[in-house]
C-alpha cells in the first residue's frame, strides 16, 4: 500500500506556510465551503446526498486510508445507523436528535460486533470476513420485517420541523434540510480532524506504518484496530442516520454489498488516507453518475472507465494527486 | 415436515453436488488467478456473463451449442489475455488493492458494453435438444442437462489437473503458486506465465457461463450473483488452493441444498454464514496458506 | 439483435459536453428543455431505466409519451401544454427518493407518476405525500393501499397482489385441483400473492401442501424443486417477479414439473416471456393488467395500441409499459376536469373519473384510491403464431369489482 | 543446567525449561537460564542455534510451547507483547524496524507517547507535555539528533539502527533486549554501536543476541551459548572461551 501511504503524513505541523495553515484549519475551510456548496450543485437533494455519502466515505477512510484495513462490509455500519435512526422515529416516536444519536451509536455498536469477530484476520481475509458478516446483517434486517419493512424498506421517517433551542426550521425546505445535515457533517469533520491530531491518531498511524514496532513500543494493536473500526462505525452510523432523515425512508439497499463496494470506489477515486479525498471522491462519483445518467442510460460504462483510469493513472486519487502538486 | 423421505434427501444431496460442480467450475479460475497472481478478480462474474453472451452469439450466427463450447473458452480467454496484458500487468507489485479495484471497475464496463451490444433484456438460451428432459437416476428424476454439466465440470477439472501435474508449463505454474520468485529463478519469463494463467482462469469462467446459460438464460447481470458465491467458495477453500476450491464448492452446494430443504428462505445467507464461521475458526480457509496477504 | 452502439461517445466528447453544460440529445430519456413562453404542466416520471427492468421502464416512458402527446394535441389545459420529466430511479428506493426530491424541489413538478417495484413506489409515495404532490403509482404492492402508507395524494393505477392472485386463483382452482403448492419469493410482494391465492382458494376448499420461500434473486432453483415434485400437488403457484420468474419457470420445465402439475403465476410478464422464451413459459397460466391482444375485443385498446405503434415503429406496448400511459393520462385528465393544477381540486376530480383509456372501464375507489379494473387471465402459447409479439392467449377476464379488493376496513381505514 | 540461585534482586529475568516448536520442528529444547540485573548478557551461537527464537520468547513476541518465563519474579509467560514496554522491557528487532514514513523525531515521539497516552482521541497530541523535548534528548543520546526532521526511511542503515534503539529507550526500560544490533553494519558503524551499548548498560540490564562471537566477548559480563536449540554453555566470557564443547562447535564451524 505504499502508493497510498505516500501522501499520508497529513498531520498538522507547526509551520507557517500557507499550505500548513490551510492544513491546520482544514475543518474550518471545509465548513466554509459546505455553506456555498448547495448553490453550485444541480439540486439540493443531491448536495445533501453528497454530504452524506462523503461522510460515509470519510468514516470508511479512517479504517482503510489511515489504518490500512480494507473492509468490504461497511454497508452494515451505514445501514445500521440508518435503520436505528429510522426505527427510533417510526416505532418509538423519539425526537430527531435522539434518533441521530441512536443511529450513530448503532453504527458504532455494529462495528464493535463485526470488529470483535473480524479484527484478528487481515488483508484480503479481513475484507472477506467483513463482507460475509455484513451479508448476515443484511439478512437480519431483511427478515425483521415488522421493524424494518423488509424488502420494502422502512417508510415514514417523517420529520417536518427541526427544533433547535426554541428555533424552528422547516425540514421540508430543501435548503434548510441541507444546512441541518451540513451542520452535523461539519461537526463530524471537526471530530475527525481532532481524532487524527490526537494521541490516538498517532497510534493509528503507527499501527499502519509498522505493526510489529507499534506492538514493541507498547501499543495494543488489536485493540487499536477495534477502536478505529468502532470510530469508523460511528461516523458511518451518523451518515446513515442523516440519510434516513434526508430521504424519510431507509431502503434495504443501504445494507447491500454494492453499498460497501461503492464506498471503496469513492475513497479510491478521491484519494485514500487524505482528509478530504473521500469527500471529493463521493462528490465526483455522484456528480458523474448524475450528469452522465441524464445524458445516457449507459452511465455505468463511463463511471467504470473513469474508475479504471483512476486506478491505472492516478492511484493517489484526485485529491491525493492535487496534494502532491501543491504540497511545498 | 411434510413429504420428507430418504429418497428426497438423497435427491437433495445429489442436487447439491450438481450445483456445487457449477460453483467449482466457476470458482476454480478465480482461485487459480488469485493463487498465482494474487489478483482478486472482481471481474470474474463479468467474464462468466460474457461467456454466456459469446455462446449466444455463436447460436445467433447459426452455430450450435457444441461449437459454442469450443469457441467460448477461447474467445473469453483471449479477452482475458488482453485484460491482463494492458490493464492488470501495470499493477503488479502495488499490493492487492489496486488489481481488485481495477477489476471491480472493469466489471462495470464489461456489463455495460454487453448491454449496449445486446440490449438490457435477457435472451432465452434453449437446452440443446440432445440433452433436454429429465431422467430417472434411481432416486428420482433429474434434468439430463444438469448431469451433463456435472460431467463437463469433472472433465474440465481433470484436464486442468493433468495440465498442472503432467506438463512442464504446469510445473512452472505450480512452483510459481508456491513462490513467485522461483519462476524467475527458473529463468522463465514470469510475465508470460501470469498472462497464460489469467487467460486460462477467465477462459474457464467463460465456459462456466455458457454451460450455465441453458440453466438460467442470459442477462447482463447474471455474473454478479454467482460472483459472491464464488468468493465464498474460494475463501472457504483457501485462496489460491485449487483442491480447496473443489472441496469448498461441493460443500457450498450441499449447504445450499440442505438449507433449501429445511429453511429455503435462508439458502442465500447460509453460505455467507458458512464463510464467516470458517474464517473465524480458520482464517486462511481449508487449504489456504496462513499469513498469505496479511 | 438490437445494437445501440451509436450512443457510445468518447470520453473527451463527454467532458466537452459537461464542460459547456449542454446536454446532448443522445438518448430519448434526457430532460426536456423547458420552453420559455408559458409554464408547462410538468409530470415527473421516476422509472428504473437502468437495472433488470430497464426494458419495462423504457416501455413505460414510451407509453407515457403517448399520453402527453394526446393531451397536448387536444389543446392541453386551456392551452397549457404538458411535458414529461423522466428520471432514472435505478430500481433503488434511495435513488428514487432523491430523484423525486429533485423533481419536486428543483423542477417543481405538478404530478409524479411512475415507479416499478414495491419498494421504489413506497419510497416515492413517502416523499410525495409529505409534500402534498399527487402521485399515481403504476407498480404493484398491497401496502400502498393500506392506511399506514396511503395518503389522499396517493393513487394506485396498477393492480395489487391481492386482486391479481385472487383473480388467477378463482380461475385456476376450480379447474385444476385442490392440492396447491407455492414457490414464493421471500418478500412482501410474494407473501401478498400467496395470501391472495389462499383467500380466493377458501371458497374452493384448497389445501396448501407446502409454501417454499426462496430468497429474492435466486439464480438456481434445482435444490428447491425436488421437494415440490415429491409432494405431487395439482397446482404450483410460482409467486415471484422478473428474472426470478424466468429462471424458476425454465428450471421447473427442465425438472419435468409441468407433466404432473399445472404451473400458475399471479403475474405473467410480457417482457419476461420474451426474455425466457416460449419453452419455459409454455402452458403457464397467469394474470396481467394488460395484453395488447385484447384489441380485437376492446375498442380503447385498439386506439391506444395504434397510437403507440405509430410513435414507436410498430411495436406493441407491454403490460407494465401500458400503465405508464394510463398513469399519466389519469392525472392530466383529472387536471383538465378540475380546470386547475391545485392538488386539492384535482384529487376530487380524479376520484370522480369513470374512464376507459385502454382496457375497459375503470374508476378509483374512494377510500384507498385503488383503480378498480379488470384482470386478464392469460396462458402462454407454445409458440407465437402471428409475429413474435403473439405470446399469450387471453382465456378469461376477471371483471372489475370492488368486492375483489380487500375492504376499506381491512386496509385500516375508519369509515 | 539449572538457573543460578541468585536472589531475585540480582536476577531480572529467568526462563524455566522453555521450549518452542514450530509444527514438527523443535526450535528450542528446554532452556533454563537466568539473567543478572545490571549486566550485559550475550546470547550467541551459530546460525540456526535458536537464538532468535529464544530472543522472541524473552521479549514476548510469542509464548513458549512449554515452560515458564519470569520477569522480576513475575510470571510473564503469556503476557502479550505490547504489555512488555509498560513493564520496563524494550527491544530492538533483527531487521530494521522503524516507522518508515514518519520523521525521525516523530518515531521517537510515538514510542514515548505509548507510556502516557494511547487511547485519547480528543486532546491535540501536540499538547502532550514534554514529549518533543524528551524525544530530542533520546535522539541526542543515540547520536542522531541531527537527523531529527528527516523521514525515517531516508536514514542510513546505522542511523536507523540507532533510531530503533532510541525508540526502545523511550520507555526507560530496566531491561533492554537487542537482536543483532550490528547486523549489516560497517566496521565504523559497529564500533559506534558497541560504544553506545556499553554506555546504555551503565543504567540498565542489556541482553543482546549476536552472531559474531568475537564482538561481544569484550563487553559482555555473561555469555549464553545456544546450539541446535539447546543451551551449550553459560558463564563469563573467559569461562565460555575455555569450554570444550563451545570450542568444538565454533571451531567446527570455522572448518566448514
Amino acid at each position: 500500500m505504499n502508493d497510498m501511504s505516500q501522501m499520508m503524513a497529513d498531520v498538522p505541523a507547526r509551520s507557517n506556510s500557507l499550505f500548513d495553515v490551510a492544513v491546520r484549519h482544514r475543518a474550518v475551510l471545509a465548513s466554509l465551503f459546505l455553506l456555498i456548496f448547495p448553490l453550485i450543485m444541480p439540486f439540493k437533494a443531491l448536495a445533501a446526498n453528497i454530504l452524506i455519502y462523503g461522510l460515509y466515505a470519510l468514516g470508511f477512510n479512517l479504517l482503510f486510508g489511515f489504518l490500512g484495513l480494507l473492509s468490504f462490509g461497511h454497508a452494515a455500519l451505514f445501514g445500521t445507523g440508518a435503520y436505528f435512526c429510522g426505527i427510533a422515529i417510526v416505532h418509538f416516536g423519539l425526537p430527531w436528535y435522539v434518533a441521530i444519536l441512536i443511529g450513530t451509536l448503532g453504527g458504532a455498536g455494529m462495528a464493535a460486533i463485526i470488529g470483535a469477530l473480524a479484527i484478528r484476520t487481515r488483508g484480503i481475509y479481513f475484507a472477506m470476513v467483513t463482507m460475509a458478516l455484513a451479508q448476515c446483517v443484511y439478512y437480519l434486517f431483511y427478515q425483521a420485517e415488522s421493524w424494518t419493512g423488509g424488502e420494502n424498506g422502512l417508510r415514514g421517517i417523517n420529520v417536518h420541523v427541526i427544533d433547535i433551542f426554541g428555533l424552528k426550521f422547516d425540514f421540508l425546505d430543501p435548503l434548510t434540510r441541507y444546512y441541518v445535515i451540513a451542520a452535523f457533517v461539519i461537526l463530524a469533520l471537526f471530530a475527525l480532524s481532532r481524532i487524527l491530531a490526537s494521541p490516538f491518531g498517532a497510534v493509528i498511524e503507527a499501527v499502519r506504518e509498522n505493526e510489529a514496532r507499534a506492538r514493541a513500543s507498547g501499543y495494543n494493536v488489536l485493540l487499536t484496530r477495534l477502536l478505529t473500526f468502532i470510530l469508523s462505525g460511528a461516523f458511518c452510523g451518523l451518515a446513515g442516520a442523516l440519510a434516513a432523515l434526508h430521504l424519510s425512508i431507509v431502503p434495504i439497499e443501504m445494507l447491500h454489498y454494492e453499498t460497501s463496494g461503492m464506498v471503496v470506489m469513492m475513497a479510491l477515486l478521491g484519494g485514500m488516507g487524505t482528509f478530504f479525498g473521500p469527500f471529493i471522491g463521493a462528490a465526483v462519483f455522484m456528480l458523474l453518475e448524475n450528469l452522465v445518467s441524464l445524458w445516457t442510460v449507459h452511465w455505468q460504462l463511463i463511471v467504470g472507465a473513469v474508475f479504471v483510469a483512476c486506478v491505472l493513472f492516478f492511484p493517489a486519487g484526485i485529491w491525493g494527486t492535487i496534494l502532491r502538486k501543491i504540497r511545498p | 415436515m411434510a413429504g420428507l423421505s430418504l429418497d428426497l434427501i438423497a435427491v437433495q444431496l445429489f442436487a447439491g453436488l450438481a450445483l456445487g460442480a457449477i460453483y467449482v467450475l466457476f470458482a476454480i479460475g478465480l482461485s487459480l488467478i488469485f493463487g498465482m497472481l494474487t489478483v482478486v478478480n472482481f471481474a470474474h462474474g463479468a467474464f462468466f456473463m460474457v461467456g454466456a453472451y459469446v455462446g449466444l452469439f455463436v447460436l445467433m450466427m447459426g452455430g450450435n451449442f457444441w461449437l459454442a463450447l469450443v469457441v467460448v473458452p477461447l474467445a473469453v480467454g483471449i479477452i482475458g489475455l488482453i485484460v491482463e496484458r494492458f490493464l492488470v500487468r501495470p499493477l503488479y507489485g502495488r499490493g492487492i488493492d489496486y488489481p481488485l479495484l481495477l477489476t471491480f471497475g472493469l466489471s462495470y464496463i464489461m456489463v455495460e458494453l454487453i448491454r449496449i451490444a445486446f440490449g438490457k433484456t435477457g435472451y432465452p438460451f434453449d437446452t440443446p435438444e440432445l440433452l433436454q428432459g429429465a431422467v430417472d437416476i434411481g432416486i428420482g428424476y433429474f434434468p439430463l442437462y444438469r448431469l451433463f454439466v456435472l460431467g463437463a465440470a469433472t472433465v474440465v477439472l481433470l484436464v486442468l489437473w493433468l495440465f498442472l501435474e503432467k506438463t512442464s508449463f504446469g510445473l512452472i505454474i505450480r512452483a510459481g503458486a508456491r513462490d513467485p520468485q522461483i519462476v524467475r529463478v527458473l529463468g522463465v519469463d514470469a510475465s508470460r506465465v501470469w498472462l497464460v494463467v489469467f487467460g486460462i482462469g477467465t477462459g474457464i469462467a467463460g465456459l462456466a457461463g455458457v454451460l450455465a446459460a441453458p440453466l438460467q438464460g442470459v442477462i447482463p447481470e447474471m455474473g454478479s450473483t454467482i460472483l459472491a458465491e464464488a468468493f465464498v467458495v474460494t475463501v472457504v477453500g483457501g485462496m489460491g488452493s485449487i483442491g480447496g476450491a473443489v472441496v469448498a464448492g461441493l460443500l457450498v452446494g450441499i449447504v445450499v441444498s440442505m438449507t433449501s430443504l429445511f429453511a429455503p428462505e435462508m439458502a442465500k445467507v447460509s453460505i455467507f454464514a458458512l464463510m464467516a464461521i470458517v474464517l473465524l475458526v480458520r482464517p486462511q480457509g481449508f487449504f489456504g496458506r496462513a499469513g498469505l496477504m496479511s | 439483435m438490437k445494437t445501440t452502439s451509436s450512443k457510445f461517445i468518447t470520453r473527451r466528447r463527454l467532458l466537452t459536453t459537461v464542460g459547456t453544460g449542454a446536454v446532448l440529445a443522445a438518448s430519448p430519456f434526457r430532460i426536456n428543455v423547458v420552453r420559455a413562453d408559458e409554464p408547462t404542466i410538468k409530470v415527473g416520471f421516476p422509472t428504473p431505466l437502468t437495472g433488470p427492468y430497464g426494458t419495462e421502464a423504457q416501455d413505460q416512458v414510451r407509453a407515457a409519451q403517448v399520453a402527453i402527446a394526446e393531451f397536448n394535441d387536444a389543446g392541453g389545459l386551456n392551452g397549457r401544454k404538458a411535458e414529461l420529466l423522466v428520471r432514472d430511479s435505478k430500481l433503488n428506493p434511495g435513488e428514487a427518493a432523491t430523484r423525486t426530491l429533485e423533481l419536486i424541489e428543483k423542477d417543481k413538478v405538478n404530478f409524479v407518476v411512475g415507479s416499478l417495484s414495491a419498494s421504489v413506489q413506497l419510497a416515492v409515495n413517502n416523499i410525495t405525500k409529505e409534500r402534498k404532490i399527487i402521485f399515481n403509482s403504476i407498480s404493484q404492492s398491497d401496502e400502498i393501499n393500506e392506511a399506514k402508507d396511503f395518503s389522499r395524494y396517493t393513487f394506485h393505477e396498477a393492480l395489487n397482489p391481492h386482486l391479481t392472485a385472487g383473480a388467477v386463483g378463482r380461475y385456476v382452482f376450480p379447474k385444476f385441483g385442490k392440492k396447491v403448492a407455492f414457490l414464493t419469493a421471500d418478500y412482501a410482494y410474494g407473501h401478498q400473492m400467496v395470501r391472495g391465492f389462499q383467500e380466493a382458494g377458501k371458497a374452493f376448499g384448497i389445501q396448501t401442501v407446502i409454501d417454499v420461500r426462496h430468497p429474492l434473486g435466486t439464480s438456481d432453483f434445482s435444490t428447491l424443486l425436488p421437494r415440490i415434485q415429491a409432494l405431487k400437488p395439482d397446482v404450483l403457484c410460482i409467486s415471484n417477479f422478473g428474472r426470478d420468474q424466468q429462471i424458476s419457470l425454465k428450471q421447473a420445465t427442465d425438472f419435468g414439473l409441468k407433466k404432473s402439475m399445472k404451473i400458475v403465476a399471479p403475474i405473467l410478464l410480457y417482457t419476461g416471456r420474451l426474455a425466457a422464451g416460449a419453452q419455459a413459459f409454455d402452458g403457464v397460466i397467469g394474470g396481467t393488467s394488460y395484453y395488447w391482444g385484447i384489441e380485437d375485443k376492446v375498442a380503447s385498446a385498439k386506439v391506444f395500441n395504434d397510437r403507440f405503434r405509430k410513435m414507436n415503429d410498430g411495436k406493441v406496448p407491454s403490460d407494465y409499459g401500458a400503465m405508464g400511459y394510463t398513469g399519466v393520462k389519469v392525472v392530466l385528465e383529472g387536471a383538465k376536469a378540475a380546470g386547475s393544477l391545485d392538488p386539492e381540486k384535482v384529487i376530487p376530480a380524479i376520484e370522480a373519473l369513470k374512464y376507459d383509456y385502454y382496457k375497459g372501464p375503470e374508476y378509483y375507489r374512494k377510500c384507498d384510491h385503488q383503480a378498480v379494473q379488470s384482470v386478464l387471465i392469460i396462458e402462454s402459447k407454445s409458440k407465437p403464431e402471428k409475429g413474435p409479439a403473439d405470446v399469450f392467449n387471453v382465456i378469461a377476464t376477471d371483471e372489475p369489482s370492488e368486492k375483489n379488493l380487500r375492504t376499506c376496513a381491512e386496509l385500516g381505514f375508519k369509515s | 543446567m539449572k538457573p543460578r540461585s541468585d536472589t531475585d534482586n540480582g536476577t531480572i529475568l529467568r526462563t524455566f525449561d522453555v521450549s518452542k516448536t514450530f509444527g514438527k520442528f523443535r526450535a528450542l529444547k528446554s532452556i533454563s537460564a537466568s539473567f543478572p540485573r545490571g549486566a550485559i548478557t550475550s546470547i550467541i551461537g551459530p546460525n540456526g542455534a535458536g537464538k532468535s527464537t529464544y530472543f522472541n520468547l524473552l521479549s514476548g513476541a510469542f509464548p513458549p510451547s512449554s515452560g515458564r518465563i519470569e520477569f522480576e519474579s513475575r510470571d510473564v509467560t503469556n503476557v502479550p507483547q505490547h504489555k512488555f514496554a509498560h513493564m520496563g522491557v524494550a527491544k530492538s528487532f533483527q531487521i530494521t524496524n522503524v516507522f518508515p514514513l514518519l520523521s525521525t523525531r516523530e518515531n521517537v515521539r510515538v514510542a514515548l507517547q505509548a507510556l502516557v497516552s494511547r487511547y485519547d482521541i480528543w486532546r491535540p497530541r501536540a499538547k502532550l507535555p514534554g514529549l518533543t523535548e524528551r524525544a530530542d534528548a533520546l535522539l541526542a543520546q543515540v547520536g542522531i539528533w541531527h537527523c531529527r526532521d528527516r523521514v525515517a526511511k531516508t536514514l542510513a542503515h546505522g542511523e536507523q539502527r540507532a533510531l530503533e534503539i532510541g525508540m526502545a529507550l523511550a520507555s526507560d526500560p530496566r531491561l533492554l533486549l537487542l537482536d543483532e544490533p550490528t547486523a549489516g553494519m560497517s566496521p565504523e558503524e559497529t564500533r559506534v554501536m558497541m560504544d553506545l551499548i556499553v554506555k546504555l548498560a551503565q543504567e540498565r540490564t542489556v541482553i543482546l543476541v549476536e552472531h559474531k562471537m568475537k564482538l561481544v566477548m569484550g563487553i559482555s559480563d555473561r555469555v549464553l551459548v545456544l546450539h541446535h536449540g539447546e543451551l551449550l554453555a553459560d558463564g563469563t566470557p573467559s569461562e565460555v572461551r575455555q569450554d570444550q564443547q563451545v570450542k568444538r562447535v565454533y571451531l567446527g564451524q570455522r572448518e566448514h
